[in-house]
């Protein structure tokens, strides 16, 4: 369970990116977050997983409060798939990227192995587990940089724009291996659609702040409400 | 420059019919250099026949010619300038080659060219045979100070990085100049500036990767090997003999 | 501008190695001193920071040529010399290994000349005196103009140096220097603006940057740089004597070692030397020419006498390289795969 | 008016990511290029720009063909938004970035900053104009590397997958202003909606070739064809 109570945070600029929000995502929902450019959802992102730190109100995970001293155990349960593939990626082969979580967390090299042949084959990256992950095609980086998180198994996964520079199949491959997944998900994205497929509550953002939350098909169809906080209907919805 | 970069580190680590620990692969590239940079300015034979040993490695070990030949291509003008002059400034004759009289400093220029590719290709064999992490093991093994080890693994590791950085960003900037106008000192100050902003940002955001997955401090380290095995010994007084062996035939 | 193993004997590359290699455990030992680790990935950004700096060319103006920033200075001021020659140095090991610039022997001299000066002498007792902490813009230009000046200055002028001490270059000392010092001092004044552009740029968007300059940490020693720039100056002298004749330092040597058996004082000394090299055969032969005939024999002689040298000893030399070539392909061949190890099999 | 013949491009590790690439666009069509994740669509356009030269084969551009030498003139008459908005921004306050290439260009500077103001308001930038485009959130940033490149007015405006990380109104936003421009376009982009509202003509892409164009509305609607190209019908086609 999430719980975030009248969190707010300012960047170093004084930019208000967080203005009291509070947000409550029960265990094993599948909560879709929503709103328009700069409405502050990579900023409440990286708070889930303790990068930043907010300067009012409380997070707490699991009951874990987010503060310094739990940040470890918090970093073992929570995966993080960033907006910016290029902020995941950091290695000189995929391979090896894909690896690098798993080995931390001491888990057994064989287990490891054979799970990630069978994760990257499932996302088409087993042939290009050699390349440094900045020679992939943008597709491929966002699939690898998911990877990345996935093996860890996280009992938390947020996911910041999952489907973006994903072809269509691609994208329809994410789609079932989210709705496969057991664990707790939050997915922040602007492809509505993908939020319809895969999510159970919706919750709209605006200026830094969480302004309706509902069932997803409910938020998602009604066309004044999501207008009225800089969105559209699902394209699927539309004409 | 930026190819070069890219060449390292996608070429599979080449093999070779020995198995010989790092350490021992950095002593022999040592002693070798050092044997080679120690032959007389007029010696050219024993240069050449220094050459024999890493041109064994390349074809034993079935490392791709062509790029090494391409680098040798880069060889640094300073050294071509070096070169070029001596024959200018030392015309005594020095061998007769046909009726060509061939001057002492077209020689002792030939042995500069000569020991500037020996010298390059060694240690490029170095760096294919040995990945650079273990090379700075290896290091840390023959004394270096841990902290310098620590500093050249993350130097190395942010490099590619940044160079990538840097080259898209040169490349933002090449595609909106024109007629030089976006090129000059000042414009290309404050990009570097900007990659230095960037360069810490992404930093953080590495980080944030790193700890993210579990990531405390210490990278994980791969590698348990044994300091020296017979084999390593075995060919440590092999090349030894051999490098002496050629020293005492060529140099008198 | 490295200096390439070439064109170093390995008496010169060997003590620059010496110094460099102290230098560098000098700093590490000040460094851990300091105790702040948060500093150790910062270090590790920047060096490889300079290296993607120099990726960045810009144009010159009114040469039509490029140039790109070497960083010595820069670094030092975001870092404090320690971190700095540190980073610096690992730079410089990087490229040696990685883009044939310089090499292995000449290591220690290039990190001497590209890493020391800036770092020990230029941003302490230059940059330091000049603007000291202050803000003001005028003070800073000066310091950081003057600074990467001197810096890169003093790194030609060591280049010069080593290259007459080791005397496998033809080129006078004189005519050397003169050819190396006003390249460097443009590229010097191009440094310095660049710095400068650099350091008020960061200055005004990101000042946090700077901090560690501003917060003064322990500067070396002034002793250590004067004693340093004696020892150089020392150097310089005895080059402008020996480059006047082939094979600089042995042949300067040998000439001092002639006078000061001339005036019969350690006499002992030198035999000592001249016969440890003599057994060991493995120092320069130089040592050999250290004894004033074989100078004359082979270097000062107009007759081709080095029986080394000879069409056959070329046809030789070369049927070896063949042989060796070959050699590799067939041990190459007659190994099944499975037996190949990579480089090191037994690491998994 | 584009063409391409017989394009074959390497990557330096071996890659084929371009293989025989035939193409001609006519001027003042608006193309679209479309195909799965890797197919060598970001190779094509780095093509377009000069960026990579092919290995063999040639393209020219308006009778120019891409060479080193005419490089410059074609960088006039190119504009490229790149599929990363990071290898897009490069100065530490976005107005200086959307500035820099009209001054190269030597335009007039009261011209340029009237532009700038009319652009920058119209994508919702203006007020953060001074910003550094690294403090951006990303969908603010892609918009700010359209910006950089419309503001120059390109004669021929390649964008590759312009749509990611913008949110419903701003892709509608986008959408509109593609319509009205008049030079010549291509979009490359899975966001085949997109592609529907804004191309007269598409092309699929395949492992580095053209493998079938024609009218966009035509091709989209083919279902079997873009199956065969790992791509889906658009969204709003489906169901
Ligand atoms: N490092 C930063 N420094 C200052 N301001 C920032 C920084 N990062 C983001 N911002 C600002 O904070 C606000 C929220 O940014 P955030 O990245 O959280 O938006 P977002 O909802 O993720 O948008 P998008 O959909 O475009 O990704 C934006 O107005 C942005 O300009
Ligand atoms: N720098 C590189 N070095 C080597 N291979 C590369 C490099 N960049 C891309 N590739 C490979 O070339 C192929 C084509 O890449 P490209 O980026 O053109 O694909 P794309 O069609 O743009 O894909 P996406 O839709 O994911 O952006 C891919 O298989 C990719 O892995
Ligand atoms: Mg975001
Ligand atoms: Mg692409």
């Amino acid at each position: 369970m999430i719980i975030a109570e009248e969190v707010s945070f300012f960047y170093p600029d004084g930019t208000k990116a967080l203005d009291n929000l509070s947000l409550t995502i029960l265990a094993h929902e599948s909560a879709g977050i929503i709103g328009a450019n700069g409405a502050g959802k990579s900023t409440l992102v990286n708070h889930l997983n303790g990068f930043f730190l907010p300067h009012n109100g409380k997070i707490s995970i699991a009951g874990l409060e987010i503060k310094k001293k739990n940040i470890e155990k918090i970093r073992q349960q929570v995966g993080l798939v960033f907006q910016n593939p290029d902020d995941q990626l950091f290695t000189a082969r995929l391979y090896d990227d894909v690896l690098f979580g798993p080995l931390n967390l001491g888990m057994n090299k064989q287990d490891i192995d054979a799970d990630a042949e069978k994760l990257l084959s499932n996302l088409g990256l087993w042939e290009l587990r050699d390349k440094p992950p900045s020679h992939l095609s943008q597709g491929q980086k966002r699939f690898a940089a998911f990877a990345t998180v996935l093996i860890m198994r996280p009992s938390l996964l947020v996911m910041d724009e999952p489907t973006s520079d994903l072809d269509p199949r691609n994208r329809r491959k994410l789609i079932n291996l989210v709705n496969t997944l057991q664990s707790t998900k939050i997915t922040v994205s602007h492809d509505l659609d993908f939020i319809w497929d895969t999510c159970d509550q919706a919750y709209i953002m605006a200026e830094g702040r969480i302004t309706a939350h509902g069932a997803t098909r409910e938020i998602l169809s009604n066309r004044e409400l999501l207008e009225a906080n800089g969105l559209e209907l699902p394209l699927r919805l539309q004409k | 420059m930026k190819d070069i970069v890219v060449q390292n580190r996608n070429d599979q680590t080449p093999t070779l019919f020995l198995s010989i620990g790092d350490q021992t692969a950095l002593i022999l590239s040592a002693i070798f250099l050092f044997c080679v940079l120690s032959v007389p300015k007029y010696n050219l034979p024993a240069v050449i026949t220094y050459a024999s040993f890493p041109v064994l490695v390349i074809t034993a070990a079935h490392i791709p010619v062509k790029p090494l030949l391409h680098r040798l291509l880069l060889l640094s003008p300073f050294v071509l300038i070096m070169a070029a002059a001596n024959p200018w400034l030392d015309r005594r004759p020095f061998l007769d080659l046909f009726g060509m009289t061939i001057s002492g400093g077209m020689i002792s220029g030939m042995v500069i060219v000569v020991k500037t590719m020996v010298a390059i290709t060694s240690l490029q064999l170095l760096t294919l045979l040995v990945p650079f992490y273990r090379l700075a093991l290896a290091l840390k093994r023959v004394g270096v100070p841990e902290l310098f080890v620590t500093q050249l693994l993350l130097v190395y590791r942010y490099s590619f990085l940044l160079a990538e950085e840097a080259v898209s960003m040169k490349r933002a900037r090449d595609m909106r100049s024109f007629d030089g106008k976006g090129k000059d000192l000042f414009t290309t100050a404050k990009l570097i500036g900007s990659l230095l902003i960037r360069t810490t940002s992404r930093a953080e955001k590495i980080y944030r990767a790193m700890t993210a997955r579990g990531f405390q401090r210490r990278l994980p380290e791969k590698t348990e090997m044994p300091s020296f095995t017979r084999v390593d010994i075995a060919t440590l007084v092999f090349s030894f003999l051999s490098l002496m062996a050629v020293r005492m035939l060529f140099i008198h | 501008m490295h200096i390439a193993d070439a064109l170093l004997s390995p008496v010169v590359g060997g003590s620059f190695w010496a110094v460099s290699a102290a230098l560098i455990g000098y700093s590490a030992k000040k460094v851990s001193l300091e105790a702040d680790g948060s500093k150790t990935p910062l270090m590790g950004v920047l060096g490889a920071f300079v290296f993607a700096a120099q990726m960045i060319n810009f144009s010159i103006p009114g040469t039509g040529s490029s140039g790109h920033l070497s960083g010595g200075l820069l670094l030092t001021l975001l870092l404090g010399p320690y971190r700095a020659f540190i980073a610096l140095a690992s730079v410089l090991v990087i490229q040696s290994l990685f883009f044939a610039d310089g090499g292995l022997l000449a290591l220690g001299c290039n990190i001497f000349n590209l890493a020391f000066f800036p770092a020990f002498v230029a941003f302490p007792f230059i940059y330091r005196i000049i603007a000291g902490n202050s803000v003001s813009p005028g003070k800073r230009a000066a310091g950081s103009m003057t600074a990467a000046i001197a810096s890169l200055l003093m790194g030609a002028y060591c280049v010069v140096l080593e290259t007459t001490l080791s005397g496998i270059s033809e080129l006078p000392f004189s005519t050397f220097l003169l050819f190396m010092l006003p390249i460097h001092l443009v590229i010097g004044i191009v440094e310095g603006l660049v710095t400068l552009a650099v350091v008020s740029f960061i200055m005004k968007t990101e000042p946090t940057l700077l901090a560690p300059q501003l917060a003064a940490s322990s500067k070396p020693r002034l002793t250590l740089a004067l004693f340093t720039i004696a020892a150089l100056t020392l150097g310089g002298i005895i080059s402008r004597f020996s480059s006047s004749l082939p094979d600089g330092l042995e042949w300067s040597m040998a000439k001092v070692s002639k006078q000061e058996k001339l005036h019969g004082r350690q006499d002992n000394v030198h035999d000592l030397f001249a016969s440890l090299q003599n057994r060991t055969a493995f120092l320069p032969d130089y040592s050999f020419k250290i004894s004033p005939n074989v100078i004359d024999k082979t270097a000062l002689s107009a007759s081709p006498v080095n029986p080394g040298t000879s069409v056959s000893g070329i046809v030789g030399s070369l049927s070896v390289l063949l042989l060796a070539g070959a050699a590799g392909f067939v041990l190459r061949k007659s190994l099944p795969n499975s037996q190949r190890g990579i480089a090191n099999p037994r690491v998994k």
